[in-house]
Order: C-alpha cells, then structure tokens, then sequence
C-alpha cells in the first residue's frame, strides 16, 4: 500500500504546484472521465521559439489523476512543444513511480490525454493519444 | 439458524487465496459477482469429464446425459423460485440479456408511442438502457419513481404513476448501491390493479433473499447465476406461461424453431423459442449446483446471515468520521453498503484497501442516476455474502482508518 | 506434420469414459460440439479459483487479473483469426447470437422492404431463422443459391443473384451436413464488386480450417467456441471496423454505456458496445486457451489430418451396400460424412450404435431446408476433429454392419 | 444394442400387424415429428358399447415409432374408449420393454399423441396428451 501510494502521490495531490488556470493562455483543453468523475482542464502558455513558458491544471478526481496533472506540468515547463507531443502513457507512469491496473490507469493518463489533445488541438481527446 | 461459516469457507477455495504474500484475500465484492463452491466447479468439471455433448437433438448416450442434465438445471433453477413450471424459466446470458429479452420481444410486440413504462431512480442500467432504447425507437414514455433521501422509493409517486395506465412496471427488487429491498409483492399488487405488467430486476434479490414469484405474483423476473454462486455466462428470466407463449421469439436459429423451410420458420414452443444456439450447457449445469448449495444452505438463513453482517458493518462504518453510507437502515437492507469517505475519492479509498487485500468496489456501480441523485460521481461498495465473516468487516474498517491517515 | 495422436487423446480425458462398462466412447459428434483438452478446463477452474471477480469497472486485485484475463483472451482469438485488432472481436453467446447481432443491429439499420439478401440452400438455421425475421418484418427479400446434386454452391446462380444489387451475401464456409467447404474468399470478392457486404458464418471452419479475416476480406464472421474445444457459453463475431463503430447497440445494460442519465444514454466504444452486462468470464479465458491449444499444433496440421480421416472414412463408408453419403468427395470437404443408409431410419442407425459406444447424431442437424432439398427428412452423421483416429471409422463401419444385419 | 432393439421391437417393424386403413372409420387422427419426419395415422371403428372394435396405424418413420404404433393398435382391440384414455407413456414404455432417452422417448409416443387426439377429438395434437 505505502508503495502503491509513494508519498509523491499523496503530496502532489495535496499541495499541487501547478493547480490554477493562466489567463491569458495560448493552449486549452478540458475532459472527463465519466465513469469516475475526474476531470483535468489544462491551460499553457507558449513562448516565442515554441516552448512551453507556463502551464496550469485544474480539475478534480481522485489522487492519481490530480497528482499526475501537478506532475505532467511540471515536466512540460521549458520544453518546446514538439517535444510534449511526444509524450508516451510510460512517461506519466514513471513520474508517478507505481503500477497501475486498467482502470486507474484511465485516471493517471487523463491529464496527458488533456494535454496532448490541447497541444495537437483536436476538437476531442481520444484513448489513441496516451497509447 | 446461524450458519456453519468454517465449513461454508472452506467449500470456496478463492478465499484463502493471498493477493500478495502474507496478505489474505478479504473479499468484499459479492454484489458485482459471487465466488464459486467447490459443489459447482466439480459439477462442471465432471459435466466436460463425462457427459459433454450438445443437447435436445442427440440419440447418443452423451447426448442424453447432457440432455438430461441440462433439464434437470432448469428444473432446479424453476423450483428455486417456486415457478410452476420448469418450462416458464430461460436460461439467458445474465439478468441483462433477460430484461432486453422481454424489451425486444413483449415491448416491442405491445407498447407503442405514448405507452408508459414505469421505472425507478434506483435502477442498475440493466433496467433502464433497454428501455432507454425502447423509447427512442418507438416513442415510449418513461417515467421513474424517485428515490427519498433515506434511500427508499417514494411510493405516493409510484401509485399517481400507475393512475397513467401504464402497460409496463419495472423495478428492482433490491438495490446494488443504496441495499434498499423493495416492496415487491404491495408493489405488483398495485400494478396489476391499475393494468400494468409487473417486471421484476432480480439480480440482487434471488441470490440473497428467499423469492417466490407466485406468492409474489410478479410476470417477469430477471437474475443471474453468477451472482449466486453459480458460472459466469448464465441468467435466466423468469415469466409468466400465458406471457411467454404469445411473446414473439427473439434470437433466431437452431433449437428455437420446430420447423425451417426456405420460405420461413413455425417456432418452437416454451422454453426453447426462447434459446436460440447452442446453450450455455456445462453452465446451467453450474447454475443447478449453484441453487442446490444455496437451498441446502436455506435462503432464509442466508438473509438472516446476511442481516447480522449489515448491521454489524453499518455500526462500525459510521462511526468513522467523515464516512457517509447511503441507503436505508440495515432492517430495510440487504447486505450491502456504499458509502463516501471525506475528501478521499472512492478509487483511491479502493485501491488503497486493496493493498491491505480488502476487495471493494468503487464507482457508479453501474447505477449513474442514482449518483447523480445523491449528487456523487461514485461511492465505494463493500458488499457481503453467506461466506462473509465479522472479521472481514473489521479489516475493512481498520483500513479505511488508515485511509483517512494517508490522506489526513 | 502428422499429429501426434495419442499424445493429444490423452489431453482429452473423456476420450478415455466407458459408455457401459468394457464399451469404450467413440466420439464422432464433433461437428455438433468437441470436447475439450485438460489446459481448457484447467484456465476455467484457475480462474475461478484464484482471480474470479467481475470485470472493467474494479480497482482491486482480482478484479484487474480477472479483467486482464479476459481482454487477453479476446487478443488471442483475435490473433487466431488474424483480426487487425482485439476491438474487433466482440465475445457473444454462440455463433447463432453473433448472426442475430448483426441482423438486430447492421440489418435494422440499413435493410429495408425490397432490399435483397442472399443466402444459400446449404446453411444452418442460424444463417436463416435471424433473416427469416429480418424478412417477415422489415419485407426485406431473401434469395438462396442452390446446391448442386453433388453438394457445391452453384456459383453461377449466385453471380446472377448479384446482378440484382444485394445488400449482404451471409454464407457458411463449411457446410454442417455437406462438409463443403465454399470459395469464400473467391465470393467475397464477387459480392464486394457487386457492392453487398459478407458475412460468413464460420461456425464450421474457424474450428477446422486456418481461417484469415485479412485474407479473405470478410466483413463478418460469426464462431462459437465449444465447437473448437472451449467451452460452451461464448462464441464471437469478428467485424469490420468501421462497420462495427457505426452500427447501433444490440442489448442495453452495464458495460455498453458511456454515460447513462435518466433520460438516455451514450453507448461506449467497440468492442464493449455490443457486450451488455457481465460477459462470459471464465468462458472467455477457456476460449482462449482452446485457441492456444490449436495454435500450438497448428491448424493447418489440423486441416490435413482431418483430410486424411475424412478420406479414409468416404472409402470405408461407400463400400457399404445401401449407403448413401451426401456432399463432394473428400477434397473439396471437411471432416464430416452425412448419409443415410438404405431401409433404416437414421434415428434407429444412430440408437444402434450407440450400442456400440459409437456416438454418431441423426436428424436435420439444423438444416431442414437443405434435407427437404435432398428429399430426405434426416440423415446419420459422422464427424471428426483432430483428436479422431481411423481405428474410430472402423468401429463405426462395424457397427452399421451391425444395423444392417439387425434389419436385414 | 440387443436389448435395445429387442425383437419386438425389429419384429413389429419389419412385420407389422396393424399397418392399413380401416374405410369407412368411426376416428381418425394423423400427426408427424418434424425433427425426424416420423408420421402417424391412425383409423379406428367402435362398436356399440363404446369399445374399439378394430384398428389400423400407416405411416413411416424410425423402428420405434412404428413397433410402438403396432403394439398400440394390437393392445386397444377390444378395450372401451374410457380404458384407452388412460394410458400413459409408461404403457408404451412398458410395451416395449427398453429405456429410451427424450429424442426417442417422442418417437415413441408419437401414436399414442395420434390415438389420444383422436379419440378425445382434438384439432390438434398436444405433448400434454401423453405427459
Ligand atoms: C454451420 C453452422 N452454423 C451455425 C451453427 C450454430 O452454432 P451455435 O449453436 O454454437 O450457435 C452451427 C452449429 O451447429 C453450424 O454447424
Ligand atoms: C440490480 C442489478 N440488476 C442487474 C444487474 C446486471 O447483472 P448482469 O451483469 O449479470 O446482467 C446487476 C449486476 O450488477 C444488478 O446488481
């Protein structure tokens, strides 16, 4: 259990760095898992050469999901965009340092599917991203 | 009348099962699905080691034998519920494919636009997509009967509901989140009064409570095997003889016809228009184990097992701070419990039990309505069975203290 | 490339039963279903007793392996039949229900009165009945390319059918009773010109034949796993991608959904859009070690032992006086020979050697249409499997001896 | 096999007794098994008393059905109509002397669902006849 729930966890879930919204932003997107009711809205900010200058998540959910939002944007900050887009689910896995099972892998993969979605500005998330 | 738990645990291997070394199996799921008797595993097995054929059609030995036992599950099966006859009971799927059975085949044959089919808030979308699809195929009204606060329907709706002649009442006899029993018998009372057919959800009711649908006169009713005992890949549905006579077939092929030509097909008669394929053999051959346990076991000392481990659990649940169970008092319950804790989400609140090996549930339970009633995206399900224990009540309380810790 | 015979009747322990005491089982029922290899029975019973839990919504430990379990299964009778992906694969009932989906769901859909679809003299109620349905309530029209007298499709009645703009070609590969095996990929190439889709009923050579969806660019293909050594229960439909994300839901309930509200519901993404309430379990896990059991020995291994049984048995057979066996000769068919024999009734053919431990079936074998064809109410048939040996057809040619001497 | 198909059974198929027509009849009833095209037909002629006073079966089907349908007709000769309403399936079981699984068990009740329609006059056949 202290494992499955690595202090990072449990701490990014409680004191997210990265939990608001950037007004104005160059990058939105925002979706739901219906089955559990998480849900991660992501705002960036582009600069100049195409990196990512700043970031935010809102949402709510369960740890996993928040925590692994705190811990994809903090990842992204100050890389070009070219480089988020090739993000993979192993990414958020090893951030996140634990295994996870189907569904709750559903939870941790929503902020990427958010992100991803945002960056390649698709009108719909899809599974097909975080695969 | 109090059940010989040792013994009844020792007759289910899983549950001595360790999900991680030096981490006993607490297994807390049984309203999603039930563990397996040896009883029944033995009567499959031996069915492939011995008698495996297909059925109704064979002159050979197997055949018979496979025949026979087929048949003889059924009967099982019929007697279980107290049908009048062994011929009234097909086997399905699961308590969803009986539900859709009786949408596609008696609603489609007898409800038109403007009908009325009464539902409830508290349905499992095994009984409200099917009608969901109804309604939009052929513009059937629905109407739901709303669920109070404490967790029970609201009956003075339910009777102005039936004063709209409807043609169809559909309803759950227990609940799979709030536990609430249903007053089944008054229930089907008042809709036959006021005309309508009486459709019964049975899932959670036939595995855990004694149910007779002559006493309780219900036209429909629908459950699973697996949820009591039995095989995955197993329902039945229950009906009324005159009912399923009239009814127009559903699934077309072998077995269901009496006889096919080019130009057309006669079907056959109850039960077999209604089994089309190859069926579920070694399966239903599970489900007769399955009720021949049960009714050796004595369903009323199953619900009485039952009430003793809801009451114990509600107890010790809410004397946790922040945790909130939904649903009635254990009296009104079957033994089931879905609660929320403060501040912890119910996938979280699950898999950290799991890693003390309590196995709950977590989500809407396939019962989105409700939630969105109670205004919760899900709860976590602890939920028992004859082969639950005091103890494991107490593990699951002792890990949700350390939730709280983790989180705190 | 020849099997390794003993070996894998050992693997099979009812091979080994006794029907009466010193009268040994001689299996030839096969085409009706097979019986099952111990790696079968023993992924079944591990299931049930180590990771039995309830599927796709649960975070604790049994239900992740049993949900992994069962999704892996899909991907290995998926790889079994080349499907592009898993998604394509939606576990049914039998092969009976994955016809009934596509008639209830792509039929309602997109059939309407006058619209034509084809279908042969050769298949199994299945392939009718559903279509039969289809045709008495939607006035969509059926027409069937004949059998020639020596058992093949006329393939120039079926080009002219589709001179007429049909919307499906639904077709069996293996004929139950003929054991012709059709020209699918040839057909399906003429049908796709013609602008109608395919759909195969593969219930006969998924089991027997190595069967490419890729290859033969099918857009539908119905199988039933207790016919290729799984269990009963569960039986799949291989479909088309783009064909399966447009068609509607077949059965509402849990699973399907995306979102339910009192007042609708979203369906949920292929393949759970068409697997309502919970699936066949531990029948999937069964199904997909009876497809690792085939893969490992290989089918096309399968197929030519088959060959040289089915070879082996015509000769014997034929040079029976009074014997009649119906369909082509052993190449162009698998393992099974229907015929009757003259002055005796099958039923009475098939009683007498059981006698014998021989189990052959009697009857229309679900193909009335194809017998009233031939003039004849049944016929006895012998079918055979990977597990067949020719000391078996042996005992079989005895026994109708026997029957000939009885009524001689 | 050989108790199975005991020699009356063979018997009674090979050289039936009672195969034919009575003209003119006082009953009639015909009546078929799709599954395995047996056919039954039966004609009787009552006496005064009520009694059968002769019988005939036709048809064609398996050794069962028609041994039963013989040994049917030869056992009612002479016995009242009330008599004839009683008899049960475990009568033709009994006349036959062997066990018989659900398949044969209708090919070998098929005359006596026959003789029952008739005799009761029925517009059709029912398996409740002969439960
Ligand atoms: C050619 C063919 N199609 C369909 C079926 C139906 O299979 P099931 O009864 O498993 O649905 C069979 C089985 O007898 C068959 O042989
Ligand atoms: C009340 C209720 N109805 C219906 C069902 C559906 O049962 P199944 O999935 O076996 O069809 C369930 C199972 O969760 C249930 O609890």
């Amino acid at each position: 259990m202290e494992d499955l729930y690595r202090e990072t966890i449990i701490d990014h879930y409680k004191n997210p760095q990265y939990r608001g919204r950037l007004d104005p932003h160059d990058i939105y997107f925002e979706d739901d898992n219906p089955l559990c009711g998480d849900h991660i809205e992501i705002t960036l900010r582009i600069d100049g050469d195409g990196k990512v200058a700043d970031g935010r998540f809102d949402g709510k959910g369960c740890a996993i999901s928040q925590a692994s939002a705190d811990l994809l944007i903090e990842s992204i900050i100050g890389k070009p965009l070219e480089e988020v887009k090739k993000l993979s689910k192993q990414d958020i896995l090893d951030m996140l340092g634990i295994e996870l099972g189907p569904v709750r892998l559903k939870c941790a993969l929503l902020s990427l599917k958010v992100l991803k979605a945002g960056v390649y500005g698709l009108g719909e998330a899809s599974d097909e991203l975080v695969e | 009348m109090s059940l010989d738990l040792p013994r009844i645990r020792r007759d289910f291997p899983i549950l001595s099962r360790e999900i991680r070394p030096g981490v006993p199996l607490v297994y807390l799921d049984s309203t999603a699905t039930t563990q397996k008797p040896l009883s029944v595993l033995q009567a499959m097995e031996d069915f492939y080691r011995r008698s495996n054929a297909n059925i109704h059609r064979g002159v050979h030995t197997l055949a018979e034998e496979a025949t026979a036992l087929y048949e003889q599950a059924r009967s099982k099966v019929a007697r279980f519920i107290n049908a009048p006859g062994a011929a009234q009971v097909i086997f399905t799927r699961n308590a969803t494919e009986s539900i859709n059975l009786v949408a596609y085949t008696w609603g489609r044959a007898n409800l038109a636009k403007g009908d009325l089919v009464i539902l409830t808030e508290m349905e499992h979308h095994s009984n409200l997509v099917p009608w969901h699809m109804l309604a939009a195929e052929r513009g059937v009204d629905l109407a739901f009967v709303p669920v109070t606060p404490d967790g029970l329907l609201d009956l003075d709706v339910y009777r102005s509901l039936l004063a709209r002649a409807p043609k169809l009442a559909a309803f759950t006899h227990m609940s799979n989140v709030l536990g609430t029993i249903n007053p089944v018998g008054e229930m089907t009372r008042l809709a036959h009064e006021a005309g309508a057919l009486v459709l019964v959800d049975g899932a959670q009711s036939v595995p855990h409570l004694p149910v007779d649908v002559q006493a309780l006169d219900v036209d429909f009713l629908a459950f699973s095997a697996h949820k009591m005992l039995g095989p995955t890949g197993i329902g039945a549905l229950y009906g009324r003889k005159s009912l399923l006579e009239q009814m127009p077939p559903f699934l077309g092929g072998g077995d269901m016809i009496k006889t096919v030509h080019l130009t057309g097909f006669t079907p056959n008669s109850i039960p077999h228009k209604f089994e089309a394929g190859t069926s579920a053999i070694a399966e239903a051959v599970g489900f007769g184990a399955a009720v021949d346990y049960l009714a050796e076991i004595g369903m009323d000392a199953v619900a009485a097992h039952e009430q003793e481990i809801i009451a114990y659990a509600l107890e010790r649940l809410e004397e946790i701070p922040g945790l909130k169970v939904f649903g009635p008092p254990a009296e009104k319950k079957g033994g089931v419990a879905a609660f929320t804790l403060e501040g912890v989400h119910p996938h979280d609140v699950a898999q950290i039990l799991d890693g003390s090996g309590v196995a709950v549930r977590a989500g809407h339970h396939c019962a989105q309505p409700l939630h969105e009633k109670f205004d919760i995206p899900a709860t976590t399900r602890a939920s028992f069975y004859l082969y639950s224990i005091k103890e494991e009540v107490d593990k699951l309380v002792e890990g949700l203290y350390q939730v709280k810790k983790l989180f705190g």
